[in-house]
């Protein structure tokens, strides 16, 4: 458990950290620990756990934060009556009232007093106007804990024989603290390098670092948002460099998966470019990890390219219409209700379509998957009749 | 849902080409087709290119051209016209519009065509005078007379066929060559127009002039690198990235006439007839279920939203019986459902109707930075200290005022404020002869202007003698002339 | 030569600036004097920028800045007035020219901004009313009033001060700030006009709505891009690098108004009035040393041009005596020695004056493509046979023509061919009101415009009834209504 | 005398050698040699020569090209006569009739039967418009022996311890036929490798080409226009190379000193620049040679950046008006009466403003030295006259 004491400053902080927590660190997360925290910090990883109790965690834990949100977030609390949905204890999961992560742009949303936030993140996310989130220490910490607890879906590597070169962030994302952060999360596990690629010569320079990396480690983690890595390969393409990495790298993708002029990178293409443009050996190493500002979790990809989610979020995708979950396997509005939320009411629905599956991963593993595919993009949007909050180019 | 696929054909100067030597574009309409386009070939800008079309064209005299676009827009008038019934059902089909809609939108490009009188009045507000375009018109102490600029490009719209449809007309009776660059939205519009011409006369230098080809958006390939180098004007419609795309993309001495994107808004005094006010304010909204530029998509309210509340559900209730909305996608769906999701819990109220056609929200107009269309009207209070020229910008086109006589006023702050259009609420779609395009008048835009200057023979208003310049300077009398 | 050093101001927003925390530029005039200009620095940008500059003048009534214009042209006028005489002088000492020529020019700026009437009449027949930046004006179906774009910035001529004076009289008369970037060829015209503002009035909204600034071209830096981006308008003239430079630096969605590189060309009968067609020709090729876009460069001559070479050079030397050229430099000087070598190897007649003040080569029209201006005529056989559209192309601006009567059926052909300017020989540099410049009518682009479109109680010309929209559709009528 | 015959093919020749020459090579040069040639192709240097025994030289040489031009080509004939000058034998070299550079622009001037000509030269030059000038194979050969007996104003190198880099032509120099058979010349001299600098990866193999052929030769020279060589100089400042050279490098550029965006490159600042970046003992190793399409002489400069003119051509400065020279040491316009030159008469003026300077060079050698400042340009082609010619950027 100790890891939960190692959580690194988010990335260009402008808050110190409350004078009373300076002076003894985390002490109120390590002594209040729940059953949540059990599962997020365990030694044995959420994963491995069966189906069955996965879905029991998941509705105790989700109605046990349904409960301290009622109680400290009064703008929660009135929606919540608004809405006349059943207590608590009674509810049905897909009956819990959503908030739209637009909100964030609009209202400042939290469960906790002011002086409890540790700092609003704030992301350009898809509109001109910028979401607001605020976060608590328990809930950095526990995102923390989810990524050191999932990061063995990616692979088992030893912590001293993996080095990371961190691609980023690019200027999209300079003003996107949240981003920054998760990113500085993955670059924390092991020893890193952080390199921009915004030029030619940053890139020949990543080049010849990655190489040098890949003589003196076992394991080289190349992370960043897609379209640096392929502005990577394809930079390696114009120099006719290729590298020889085999099994020593795994490159893994944070980020939208859109370019600057808009055009969607089609994934199946982009491992295959980036498989070929490193040498690895199969396309199962480059992997994708999904976060948004307004979620607390970071979703790993597994080698079968799904995206586990563990048993303190529970994800559907959702009627357009309706906002009620959509059968299995077809698509819908992704909503997630994350437990691992302490700072504000993690109940939220998305902007993004996509497709949740739960039961057997082709990677062996049992649990519920989402599949990411797409913004919403009304039609609308591309008229002449001017959305206001679309101007700016999707993400 | 079964998926069909619709291939369409392209059209080179007047003549439909069903082969697609560079291939085909891919999409798939709101109702679950699939749709082919053909992609631009190289054999098809070397047919557009060649001089004919454009050099027949700019020979013609006006009233030959407006005469054409009167037979093609009576033929449009007819419920019979096998094209008209064939663009209606692809309209339905295809772009999921009701079939009030679909028939609406082929009654206005048979308006427009037709239009002949008001086509003329056009020509002559804005170009000014009804001949400029074939004869010398003196004007002050010249003669004017108005050429084409040669060839037009038309990066088209995709939401509103009739914006398309006057895009071509405002090209054609300046008599310029016309090459529309369709939008995979609605590839069907510039098609059906060009086909309803050669339906009159397939080599009428009217039919001949109009091409109609397709690009992905912003990736012209070098086919369409050729059509962009050598228009004189584009016309780009639609989204801040497609006429951003235009400006760049042209030649730096071309004309980029921009239609971009636009919002439109309401004041509505509902005190004294609040069912006028709310079927005034219920048409701007359905009107195209909101798509178009001119769409009302908020309004503030007099004495109170919640009073017009009732009259409004109950005729925009009417509007979705007497003209009901097209098919709604996933998307334009999920972003009403989202908006409502919002709102509520910021506590706005919010009404919707039962079968989901509209929706009204309460809210405050910061609100309206997400607006979902779709015929969602926001609603706003309108306190007696609201300065109506703050609620506006440069983004704004249409301000629709409720009751006419009594707001009008409001105008001359909202458009010192960047507004480019006040109109009567429930009149946002009608675009009068006379009044002006997001800031313009278009048809200066598509013009070269020549003039004839008076000889020295005659003397200006500001001297009783003629201007003989060098006998002026051999006795330094220059000076005398200055007033 | 003894090199003196000048050092100009800048002016920002009317107040003449002689510190130039940014440094300066220094280039050497035509007279061998150096010249030092104020790089555009940051803190002037926060001046020119703020809202007061603008907003104040916008809210002016039109004849309010006409008026002021005219108390500023009336001391131009006047021979005593100090700042006329210092401008006359600088244009003497460092641009080299003639005393003459000089005065000519402060003729011309008191000619403009004198010219009340004459800004009346261009507003209403560029615009379509005289009130139209102050009132709503009915045209047909509507009521249009025309409000400034805003902010216009001038990339300024170096070669013609006249038009320096057109271009930020043009911006004024609509309401527009007005940025000069002066050209380092010509530093004294912006600075002289912006003083004498500030000499009729200091704080008036005209005087504080014109800023004098410099950059090299085409490198702003960080102050100039600023500017540049903060411009609704910039009108740019002078060479092509000049005006593509402007298309391409401009925000998106701004106007960019292109007085670019064009020559200008006569056809003249001298069979009848041969000492007439040679003074008109003469004052043509003589005003302003043909450095101006109107000068006539070439001439097409009957019955031979031999025979209009007595009447011609005596012409010329008349202009010589009333009108003396600009001093040449080096450049220009060895340019025309050029082209007479090659004129003289090629074996085409050439005739000089004895001064070198003129010269005269008859030539095929193949050989204009060297032309080394500084009154150098360029006379052509006209046979019977030859096509005058042939001889013209888009980047011809004014045909001159002798004698008017005989020879105006010339301008169909040549305006057809992009031609934008037919005028008598003589009147080249007369641009009436009521003409086009360059293809276009300049204050159509400095201005927005915005309509009130009549509301539905008043019928259209094609319908007799009002325009209830909600009623056609429940009924079901629309189609009656088109034409 | 052998190296006559070692005439390269002009570069992207179109026109084969006509079949007669194709048999017997050369020959007819060989076996005509006059005056002109013996000094050309001489073992002994022209610059050795004593000032008074250059100007002898000089009159007698261009005399009597002026008689076989007055004799061969009409056109010139014609022009010589309507202009008044005295006979051949009499004029001033001063009052020869010069034919203006633009002239090729217009007219196909030349002294020879068409089937002699082996090649009509283009010219991009100052405007839109081409020149095309002919040359036969005495000009040709002439030309190439004027380049070997003048290369000694650089250093006296062993040829096979020279190597070559060659940048360009550049795109702005693709259909300038001249221009690349004049660098060909340069580098037909030594082993060399030709690279276009299109792109940073083909600066990045240029840098390396460098380094290895430094370490590979006793001498290097890279040759190409300025802007390319600047280009390669301000890559390796980004990539943070700088070469260690010594004496061992001579930097030479030919072709215009203005960059794309029309200013010019002050030549001292260059001659820094390379001199830093290439680790050069001296800004004496950075050259500049001049040639230009209707000239058949390249002059190079010595140490000392003064380019010395040979003794088979005169060059004037004159004045703009008169066209007669100015003293020495003022600007003027330069003209060349170039003896080499069979293929047309090739007295003329040009748009270059220069000085001229006679008598004892800084280098130590006497002789006549030019100084070209830069192109005329008319203060009326900056305003909106158009004047046709000049629409386009100047060099």
């Amino acid at each position: 458990m100790s890891r939960a004491t190692s959580i690194p400053q988010p990335a260009g902080a402008d808050q110190p950290p409350n004078e009373a927590e300076a002076q003894s660190p985390s002490v109120r997360i390590i002594d209040a620990r729940t059953a949540i925290d059990e599962l997020i910090f365990a030694e044995d990883p959420w994963y491995a756990l069966p189906l069955e109790r996965q879905r029991e965690l998941s509705d105790a834990l989700i109605r046990q934060a349904l409960r301290e949100h009622l109680e400290r977030c009064p703008s929660y609390r009135d929606y919540y009556a608004r809405s006349g949905a059943a207590e608590p204890g009674a509810v049905a999961l897909a009956d819990i009232p959503l908030v739209s992560t637009r909100v964030f742009k609009f209202a400042d949303l939290r469960s906790v007093e002011a002086h409890e936030v540790e700092r609003w993140y704030r992301s350009s996310g898809t509109s001109g106007q910028p979401s607001r989130v605020p976060r608590d220490r328990a809930s950095l910490e526990r995102m923390v804990g989810s990524v050191h607890g999932s990061v063995g879906l990616l692979a088992d590597w030893d912590e001293d024989e993996v080095a990371v070169i961190n691609l980023g962030p690019g200027r999209e994302h300079v003003e996107d603290v949240w981003f920054q952060y998760v990113m500085s999360l993955i670059e924390a596990l092991y020893r890193s390098e952080s390199r921009v690629p915004r030029d030619e010569a940053a890139l020949d320079e990543i080049i010849g670092l990655a190489q040098s990396l890949l003589d003196d480690y076992e394991h080289l983690i190349v992370v960043g948002p897609p379209f640096h890595v392929l502005d990577l390969c394809e930079h390696m393409q114009r120099r006719g460099v290729e590298l020889q990495a085999g099994e020593g790298a795994t490159i893994l993708t944070a980020g939208g998966w859109k370019r600057f002029g808009g055009r969607a990178i089609p994934k199946q293409e982009f491992r295959a470019v980036v498989a070929r443009q490193f040498g690895l050996r199969g396309e199962g190493q480059v992997r994708d990890v999904f976060n948004q500002v307004e979620l607390n979790t970071v979703l790993f990809e597994c080698e079968a390219h799904e995206k586990h989610v563990p048993p303190w979020v529970h994800v559907a995708a959702r009627d357009p219409e309706t906002l009620q979950p959509v059968p299995e396997g077809e698509e819908g509005m992704l909503s997630y209700l994350d437990a691992s939320c302490s700072a504000y009411p993690c109940f939220i629905v998305t902007e993004d379509v996509g497709v949740v599956r739960r039961g057997r991963c082709a990677c062996g593993r049992e649990g519920t998957r989402v599949d990411v595919l797409r913004r919403l993009e009304s039609r609308a949007a591309k008229g002449c009749a001017l959305k206001m909050g679309q101007i700016h180019a999707n993400g | 849902m079964a998926t069909k696929t619709k291939t369409l054909p392209s059209v080179v100067c007047g003549t439909v080409v069903r082969s697609a030597p560079a291939g085909h574009h891919t999409s798939t309409t709101v109702t679950g087709h699939e749709l082919r386009v053909p992609l631009l070939a190289m054999s098809d800008v070397d047919t557009i290119l060649a001089d004919g079309p454009r050099d027949r064209l700019a020979e013609l005299p006006t009233q030959e051209i407006v005469n054409f676009l009167y037979a093609a827009g009576q033929n449009w008038k007819s419920s019979e016209y096998v094209r008209r019934r064939l663009y209606i059902r692809e309209l339905i089909n295809q772009l999921g519009y009701s079939p009030e809609m679909a028939k609406l939108e082929a009654n206005w490009i048979a308006m427009i065509l037709s239009g002949y009188a008001g086509l003329y009045d056009i020509i002559a507000s804005e170009l000014g005078h009804r001949f400029i375009l074939d004869e010398w018109i003196p004007r002050e102490e010249a003669q004017v007379r108005a050429y084409p600029k040669g060839r037009s490009l038309h990066i088209m719209p995709g939401n509103v066929p009739f914006s398309a449809v006057v895009s071509v007309v405002r090209a054609l009776v300046t008599k310029n060559q016309v090459i529309a660059k369709s939008s995979s939205e609605d590839p069907f519009t510039p098609v059906a127009l060009a086909q309803s011409f050669a339906d009159v006369d397939a080599d009428h230098p009217v039919t001949r002039a109009l091409s109609v080809v397709y690009w992905p958006a912003g990736a012209p390939g070098e086919a369409g690198e050729r059509i962009v180098a050598a228009s004189d004007v584009i016309c780009a419609w639609g989204g801040q990235s497609a006429v951003d795309w235009a400006r760049k993309a042209a030649r730096p001495d071309a004309e980029v006439v921009r239609f971009g994107p636009k919002r439109s808004l309401a004041f509505v005094d509902a005190g004294e007839r609040p069912e006028d006010a709310a079927r005034g304010l219920a048409h701007d909204v359905c009107f195209r279920d909101q798509r178009a530029c001119f769409s009302s998509q908020q309004a503030f309210v007099r004495p109170s939203p919640a009073q017009l509340v009732p009259a409004l559900s109950e005729a925009l209730d009417n509007y979705t019986e007497i003209l009901p909305p097209s098919a709604q996608g996933f998307d334009d769906r999920g972003a009403r459902a989202l908006t409502l999701a919002e709102a509520r819990f910021l506590g706005f109220s919010c009404w919707e109707a039962k079968d989901g056609s509209w929706a009204i929200i309460h809210c405050p107009p910061s609100f309206a930075a997400q607006h979902p269309l779709s015929r969602t009207v926001y609603l706003h209070d309108w306190p007696a200290d609201l300065d109506p020229g703050a609620q506006v910008t440069g983004d704004t086109q249409t301000v629709a005022l409720f009751p006419w006589a009594k707001l009008r006023p409001i105008r001359d702050a909202v458009c010192r404020a960047g507004v480019s259009r006040v109109v009567e609420s429930g009149m946002s779609n009608v675009f009068r002869p006379g009044g002006a395009h997001d800031g313009m008048f278009p048809l200066q835009r598509m013009v070269r202007f020549a003039s004839t200057e008076l000889p020295s023979a005659y003397v200006t208003k500001v001297m009783t003698v003629k201007i003989e310049q060098t006998k002026f300077l051999e006795q330094d009398r220059f000076v005398e002339f200055i007033p």
